[in-house]
């Protein structure tokens, strides 16, 4: 077992991290809880924000934090259209359908990414990236910490939106009972509408600090996906502050895998808990209670 | 209700037969010398693949300038097909055969990376055709089997590994180091080779003191813990053997921990130019071993750079050579053999004993021939020789900044 | 009471809870082979919940089943198929892509993999020929109409060679004609070594199949005995039509909260408060409120609407009556476009809403309160109401809120805690203050009074009779004929899709007809 | 019915055998490209059988195949290196080794329902990957090499072709015979098929085993042909992506599905072979298409086309 300083600094950047990444999975959560779907793009969704956060630092010079409200905005500009002309007409044709209709959208971006933006390994400039941040025995890089920032005033926001405002009520309304929902007068469509598009927004939002934080390219997707999936679980499908809790503890067991077993051994160290916790806890470790 | 069902099979049957016809395009004319490669275009290699590709279109496109080839007495024109591989052993693999069997190609240029090249091989190897690769190892090459129709052109690990020992110590850069070593490596086959045998036996001859070894698989992207354990036990140098993407996350995962060592070499991850672009001023100071520079004093070395610079705008690569030399390598076996027969153009493989863009080619018995290494450092998002002495295109940048 | 001996299934103490709510509460049944035993009861009385217990769909929170003296209690429902027991769903649910055969052989091969095909065959045949399917046998399960998916629900439960046969609701929405073809059925299947249950709504099935039944009311055993004397028993009649000899009876029986006795408040009081939550009249239209033209209506095959007429003029009360399966809340979506109908229009004062979607029925002044009341779980009471009040500023909402807390101040006390958390009652009570947000011209409500203790169904009728009062257009679903046609101006008897009986709410009360389409005793 | 499916099966069972009879001749007629695409063909269409099972008869859709694959390859590359095993006895292993791990996941998976049950498998999977990258005693990313040659490619192309007919004939057990009413009962409505008397978690843990053992095997002969196998390649999501793609392509559920799938997905592959890119974007946009206006898949699309135009001559 390493000494206190390596320990503690992985620990402590494992649990940033796992927030920073908290953010992308809330994205997920929200679609899952409300529109039933698994959205199998939500990797891509991420990439997408990532590239827009490092043309806009190309093109306008600007820092990449200061540009996520466009990102998120441009982002979710995307979804609308996807969910209009491709989950929409699916809406009554069960789960299976629209998830594999965003399996296929996942596919044919990846292609783009690689047709428009070369297959180049890609990192956004940010001077945060490259600067530690000390304290005591624990250094963690500074954007981790700048990104956990971030993702958690977006996650509580997001609370905010679902727990205290009419389109929370509204979609709360509609991921319990649609049915009823309509009947009283909820437009169920756009709310999943919009639902879909914050959910893309999210993930943008969330490319942009990894994109900052790390490197990515075309295929980085998946990994993120799956990273986000076992965050939901843990934290308990449709639960907004439980995906900050499940990523900070993914991201505190992922580090203290990659300790004791190699720094190999941390994705699957979370695969392992995220069946688990699929397979025998599925309400995620906080039971599934919706924020 | 049986019937109609029988109806429908078969219908469906003769629906795939249909099909399967669409699918064959094995177009191939006799008044060509077609050749092939499976390079990678996409997936986590991409960034060497397009200089190979580019490599491998110079040459052809130099020799059906200067008229095609001679074979069976007529002059012929030299057909290159590309596939992409996705940086995907299985997908070399049936690239390959597609290669031999659809397009019916007499020979093959090689992928890139041991994983995707070895695959392809393995391929050409078993179908009995001629196969030139560079940008293979050659110990990782050589581990594979004894190989008959193989053919690379590349540098030696021991070598590469050699490479930046000797630089820093002739370079008197060792002195001024605790002399602590950390060796960090991927476990793919050329990461096991040059990190989890040639340094460490390196360091102990070269009297360095090796205070970490850390493996790690291809796709990981967190390198905190093993950077704080470096950091913790005051490397002062250290030797990284990973593909780029790693290589960025390690850089930058380096900077953010606050871990600046005084030398830093990352091998092939830090080849590529995206390396540099990603990272931008990160990359100052990061030294990777090379085999060639358009310095070199070999015929159209800096020719080659020149033309790719003017065609890509791109900076060049060092792979723009390894690969433009084994595809004239290939190229000249068949002048030389005159044939598009198979055994024939590889016996006159056998044969090459000619300087080229990256030095004198002379494959030994194992069907490997060396190039010679230099020790590079990126300065300023261009890459400069700081070793050996008499190569040397810039001063050794020392510390790391 | 048994002809041959032993019981072959006895079930004793079994109870069920769902949550807070008791859906069976210690109900004994034994049954010997060779009967027909028949469980009757109103909506919610917990006659499915009981097949389901015995079936082995659900289970039980208390109490055991034992089957030829075995404990069967902690069986999976497929162990209990193995072990004997067979059962039919209320909405019959066959194996739609399979031929009727298929369906049956899913049962045979289930139980017995390797019996020989032909004894298979025969025996199917067999089976076809009894349940009257045999032109059938090559079908598929989709092109049955209702009547023959019923008899596809027995011929599956049969081909489980069953001891026991629950049959649940087999004759709901079906027609007399029908419903003798049924009985006929249900007769044959009857032999010396096997035991049938029947839950039934069509009495007429009752009367004739079963020589003993028991009653069923909020989940307790009410009354059992030989089933003549329980169809002559008043008490069982109250049951049925809600009258007040069943109240004074159940009380003792139903747990009422304190709360719920003291939830609505004064008439006058609430009176002054109900404004803003009921549409003013000079917003209305003089055409009438509601307009029905032939409207047709059903799910897929079943066809549950065969032509409905109804209008309802402003300010007027409606009770729409009926049998369980006659169509009642099938005609309640068509209204709030939850349901598109397949024939006939659809006017709300006067504008066409054919086609529109529900959301925005909802915005034109016609609010539903649902059947089974659909509190939204993850929101709160006052979210639960604030959802309903769209596209209205805050204070509006404030007052909304505040009448519907004036109206049901048990609601303001509760207005932060999870809406389903509350009695039953009181989660009517929301339902129907959260159909009021809207400040609707027409609220339809649908059986409120459903599995509710009949105290707490006097409050609310009470608060029925203040919108009335105050000038709310009202059309009333519901079991509980006295109370309806207490209240209403106009009633309408659903039967199998149309209207059999209308006209004033006080002539239809003394028609002796209606006693027949409730539980068809003979006068 | 019984009769006519009875009959049915026989004819395809005869269908079936004459076509790989016919086929086994291929190699001395068809040139080495044939050969190659038609093992491929043959390896996914294997895959896409067991797939469709799982989601057509038990309404299992799995991200799960890749790890069935890689399983098989290793199990198999571990006989034949370590043991000396024979070729078709190694096949049985690797077919055996897929079943059981699919018994051995099957109580955790199938507490997982619809999605869930997806997203399980793919953690599955990729969890499987990540062990098989980091454990060095499985020779970890590089992998490892079949230490003698494989054998000649008609002679792999036999092989394909013995466990495609393995599969297409335990495809016709499982829909030509009383079972398939089984499965498909419990696909269709699992709590009343449970009323009947059918245990539904046995049902699709018999499902899964098969499609698992058909994953196996195919992956041993794939295995073998490479010569060299790493995770990356044997584990990697691809695998199930496209066999995913294809049933769905072909048409969940019905018997052609998965053929037509797999030979239009290859034939695809092989038209554009030129634009790399693109050819998996296509495969994506022919994905939503067919999703959206032809659920049933290309086979399920002409079927009811077909079925119209008899309406048509009817009427």
């Amino acid at each position: 077992m390493p000494d206190v300083t390596v320990a503690s600094s992985t620990i402590a950047s494992g649990v940033l991290l796992g927030g920073m990444l908290g953010l992308t999975a809330l994205g997920l959560s929200i679609i899952l809880g409300v529109m039933r779907l698994v959205n199998l793009a939500h990797g891509e969704f991420l990439l997408v924000g990532a590239y827009c956060g490092l043309f806009l630092v190309q093109l306008s010079g600007v820092d990449p934090l200061i540009g996520l409200p466009v990102v998120a905005i441009i982002v979710a500009g995307l979804a609308i259209p996807l969910y209009r002309l491709l989950l929409q007409p699916l809406a009554n044709r069960g789960a299976e359908a629209q998830m594999m209709t965003m399996f296929a959208v996942s596919i044919i971006l990846q292609n783009a990414f690689v047709l428009f933006f070369s297959a180049d390994t890609r990192s956004i400039p940010e001077r945060f990236a490259a600067t530690p941040l000390t304290v005591g025995p624990v250094t963690v890089p500074l954007m981790y910490l700048i990104g956990f920032a971030i993702s958690v005033a977006a996650i509580l926001a997001v609370h905010w939106l679902v727990s205290r405002t009419g389109f929370g009520r509204d979609l709360r309304a509609s991921a319990a009972d649609p049915a009823a929902a309509t009947t009283l007068g909820v437009d169920v469509r756009r709310v999943q509408m919009l639902t879909f598009a914050l959910g893309a927004a999210c993930a943008g939002v969330g490319g942009v600090l990894i994109g900052a934080g790390f490197q990515f390219g075309p295929s980085s997707g998946a990994s993120y996906l799956l990273n986000s999936l076992a965050i939901v679980v843990l934290g308990g499908l449709g639960n907004v502050l439980g995906t900050l809790v499940g990523g900070v503890v993914l991201g505190a067991l992922q580090s203290l895998g990659g300790l004791t077993l190699g720094d190999g051994y941390r994705d699957v160290v979370g695969m392992a808990l995220f069946l688990a916790v699929l397979a025998f806890r599925p309400g995620g470790v906080l039971g599934g209670a919706r924020g | 209700m049986a019937s109609n069902r029988i109806n429908r099979t078969i219908a469906g049957l003769a629906g795939a037969i249909a099909l399967l016809t669409l699918g064959s395009g094995g177009a191939f004319a006799a008044d060509e010398i077609v050749i092939g490669a499976s390079v990678p275009l996409s997936g986590p290699l991409a960034g060497f693949g397009s200089f190979v590709q580019w490599g491998y279109k110079r040459a052809v496109d130099e020799v059906n300038k200067a008229g095609g080839l001679t074979v069976d007495g007529q002059k012929k024109m030299v057909k290159l097909i590309i596939r992409d591989d996705k940086t995907d052993p299985s997908v070399t693999a049936s690239n390959t055969e597609a290669l031999i069997s659809r397009d019916k190609v007499v020979a093959m240029l090689g992928s890139c990376t041991p994983a995707l090249v070895n695959a392809g091989a393995l391929v050409a190897e078993r179908a009995k055709k001629p196969l030139v690769t560079g940008c293979d190892p050659l110990e990782a090459f050589k581990s594979v089997r004894k190989w008959k129709y193989v053919w690379d052109l590349f540098f030696d690990e021991p070598e590469l590994g050699a490479a930046q020992f000797k630089a820093l110590d002739e370079l008197g850069i060792a002195a001024k180091t605790n002399k602590k070593l950390a060796l960090w490596h991927d476990n793919g086959p050329d990461g096991q080779v040059v990190g989890g045998k040639i340094w460490p036996a390196l360091a102990k001859q070269f009297g360095y003191e090796v205070v970490q070894n850390a493996e790690f698989p291809v796709d990981n992207t967190q390198f905190t813990s093993i950077i704080a354990e470096a950091k913790n036990k005051g490397a002062e140098i250290v030797m990284v053997d990973a593909i780029t993407p790693q290589a960025v996350a390690i850089r930058k995962q380096m900077a953010a921990g606050g871990f600046t060592p005084k030398v830093l070499n990352i091998e092939k991850g830090a080849e590529p130019v995206q390396f540099a672009e990603a990272l931008g001023k990160l990359s100052d100071g990061v030294l990777v071993g090379g085999y060639w520079d358009p310095t070199f004093p070999y015929p159209g070395a800096a020719d080659l750079a020149k033309a790719f610079e003017d065609e890509t705008k791109l900076s060049s690569s060092q792979h723009i050579a390894d690969s433009y030399a084994a595809a004239q390598v290939l190229l000249d076996g068949i002048a030389a053999a005159g044939s598009t027969d198979p055994n024939k153009i590889n016996a006159a493989l056998a044969k090459t004993d000619k300087t080229y863009v990256v030095g004198p080619i002379k494959f030994d018995e194992n069907h490997t021939a060396k190039l010679p290494i230099v020790a590079l450092q990126w300065q300023g998002g261009k890459t400069v020789i700081v070793w050996p002495k008499d190569a040397k295109t810039g001063d050794f940048l020392f510390p790391l900044p | 009471m048994s002809l041959s001996g032993a019981p072959l299934l006895e079930a004793s103490g079994l109870v069920k809870r769902y949550g807070g709510l008791v859906a069976i509460d210690h109900v004994d049944l034994t049954l010997a082979s060779g009967t027909i035993t028949g469980v009757i009861g109103p909506n919610g009385a917990g006659k499915s919940t009981l097949i389901g217990l015995i079936g082995g769909a659900l289970a039980a929170s208390q109490g055991s089943i034992r089957l030829e003296g075995r404990d069967v209690s902690r069986l999976a429902a497929s162990e209990r198929a193995r072990a004997g027991i067979g059962r039919t769903y209320q909405i019959p649910r066959p194996f739609l892509d399979m031929s009727v055969e298929e369906n049956l052989e899913v049962a045979q091969y289930s139980i017995a993999p390797f019996q020989s095909a032909a004894s298979a065959r025969r025996e199917r045949e067999a089976l076809l020929e009894r349940t009257g399917l045999a032109d059938a046998a090559h079908l598929s399960a989709h092109a049955l109409p209702l009547l023959r998916r019923k008899r596809l629900e027995v011929a599956r439960a049969l081909a489980l060679k069953p001891k026991v046969v629950l049959l649940d609701e087999v004759g709901a929405g079906l027609v007399d004609s029908e419903i003798t073809e049924l009985i006929a059925l249900i007769k044959s299947i009857l032999d010396s070594k096997t035991a049938i249950v029947i839950v039934e709504h069509v009495i007429r099935v009752v009367r004739e199949c079963c020589a003993r039944s028991l009653v069923l009311n909020f989940g307790r055993m009410l009354v059992e005995g030989p089933t003549a004397d329980i169809l002559a028993n008043d008490e069982v009649a109250a049951v049925y039509l809600g009258t007040h000899g069943a109240r004074e009876k159940t009380p003792s029986r139903i747990p009422v909260s304190e709360e719920d006795l003291r939830a609505t408040s004064e008439g006058t009081d609430a009176q002054r408060h109900l404004a803003p939550l009921i549409a003013p009249q000079e917003t209305r239209s003089p055409a009438p409120a509601l307009e029905c033209r032939g409207v047709e209506a059903g799910y897929g095959q079943a066809r549950v609407l065969k032509g409905v007429d109804l209008v309802v003029k402003e300010g007027e009360a409606v009770a729409i009556l009926g049998a369980n399966g006659a169509g009642k809340t099938t005609f309640a979506r068509v209204i709030t476009g939850a349901l598109v109908p397949t024939a006939g229009s659809v006017h709300i004062g006067g504008r066409d809403v054919a086609g529109l979607p529900a959301h925005r029925i909802a915005g034109l002044g016609v609010t539903h309160c649902m059947e089974g009341r659909r509190i939204i779980p993850t929101l709160s009471v006052e979210e639960n109401l604030r959802v309903a009040a769209r596209g209205v500023d805050g204070s509006t909402a404030r007052e909304r809120l505040d009448a519907a807390y004036a109206l049901f101040p048990v609601l303001a006390e509760r207005r932060n805690s999870p809406g389903t958390s509350m009695s039953g009652g009181q989660q009517q009570m929301l339902a129907i203050a959260r159909a009021l947000m809207a400040r609707p011209r027409l609220v339809i409500f649908d059986e409120i009074s459903l599995g509710l203790a009949p105290v707490v169904m006097d409050k609310l009728y009470e608060t029925l009779a203040l919108l009335r009062q105050a000038g709310m257009t009202l059309v009333i679903i519901e079991q509980d004929v006295d109370r309806a046609l207490a209240l209403a101006d106009q009633a309408y008897v659903l039967e199998h899709g149309a209207f059999s009986l209308s006209g004033k709410a006080a002539d239809i009360a003394a028609d002796p007809r209606l006693r027949h389409i409730y539980i068809g005793a003979e006068e | 019915m019984t009769r006519s499916r009875n009959f049915a099966g026989y004819a395809e069972v005869a269908i079936i055998l004459i076509a790989f009879a016919l086929l086994w001749f291929a190699p001395l007629v068809v040139g080495d490209y044939w050969q190659q695409l038609g093992f491929r063909t043959l390896i996914y269409l294997t895959l896409a059988e067991g797939w469709n099972l799982m989601a057509g008869s038990a309404g299992l859709v799995s991200l799960g195949t890749s790890c069935f694959v890689g399983l098989g390859a290793y199990v198999a590359f571990g006989l034949l290196n370590g043991m000396g095993f024979p070729l078709p006895l190694t096949l049985g292993a690797s077919a055996a080794a897929g079943a059981a791990l699919a018994v051995l996941v099957s109580p955790a998976l199938f507490r997982l329902r619809g999605l869930y049950f997806t997203v399980g498998t793919l953690a599955l999977a990729e969890l499987l990957r990540l062990i098989m990258v980091n454990v060095s005693a499985f020779g970890g990313a590089s992998g490892i090499f079949l230490q003698n040659d494989p054998p000649a490619l008609p002679v792999l192309f036999h092989y394909a072709l013995g466990v495609a007919l393995v599969a297409s004939l335990a495809i016709t057990a499982c829909t030509r015979t009383r079972a398939s009413v089984i499965f498909r009962a419990v696909r269709d409505d699992e709590d009343a098929a449970a009323q009947m008397g059918v245990r539904p978690f046995r049902v699709k843990l018999a499902a899964f085993a098969i499609a698992s053992a058909l994953a196996g095997m195919a992956g041993a002969v794939q295995g073998v042909k490479l010569g060299a196998i790493e995770p990356y390649g044997m584990f990697g999501l691809q695998w199930s992506i496209d066999t995913l793609t294809m049933v769905i392509i072909g048409g969940v559920g019905l018997r052609l599905g998965p053929l037509v799938g797999a030979v239009f997905l290859i034939a695809l592959g092989e038209i554009l072979a030129d634009y790399p890119a693109a050819h998996i974007a296509i495969a994506g946009v022919i994905l939503i298409v067919l999703i959206r206006f032809a659920p049933r898949g290309a086979v399920g699309f002409f079927g009811s086309m077909e079925q119209a135009r008899r309406g048509r001559a009817a009427a």
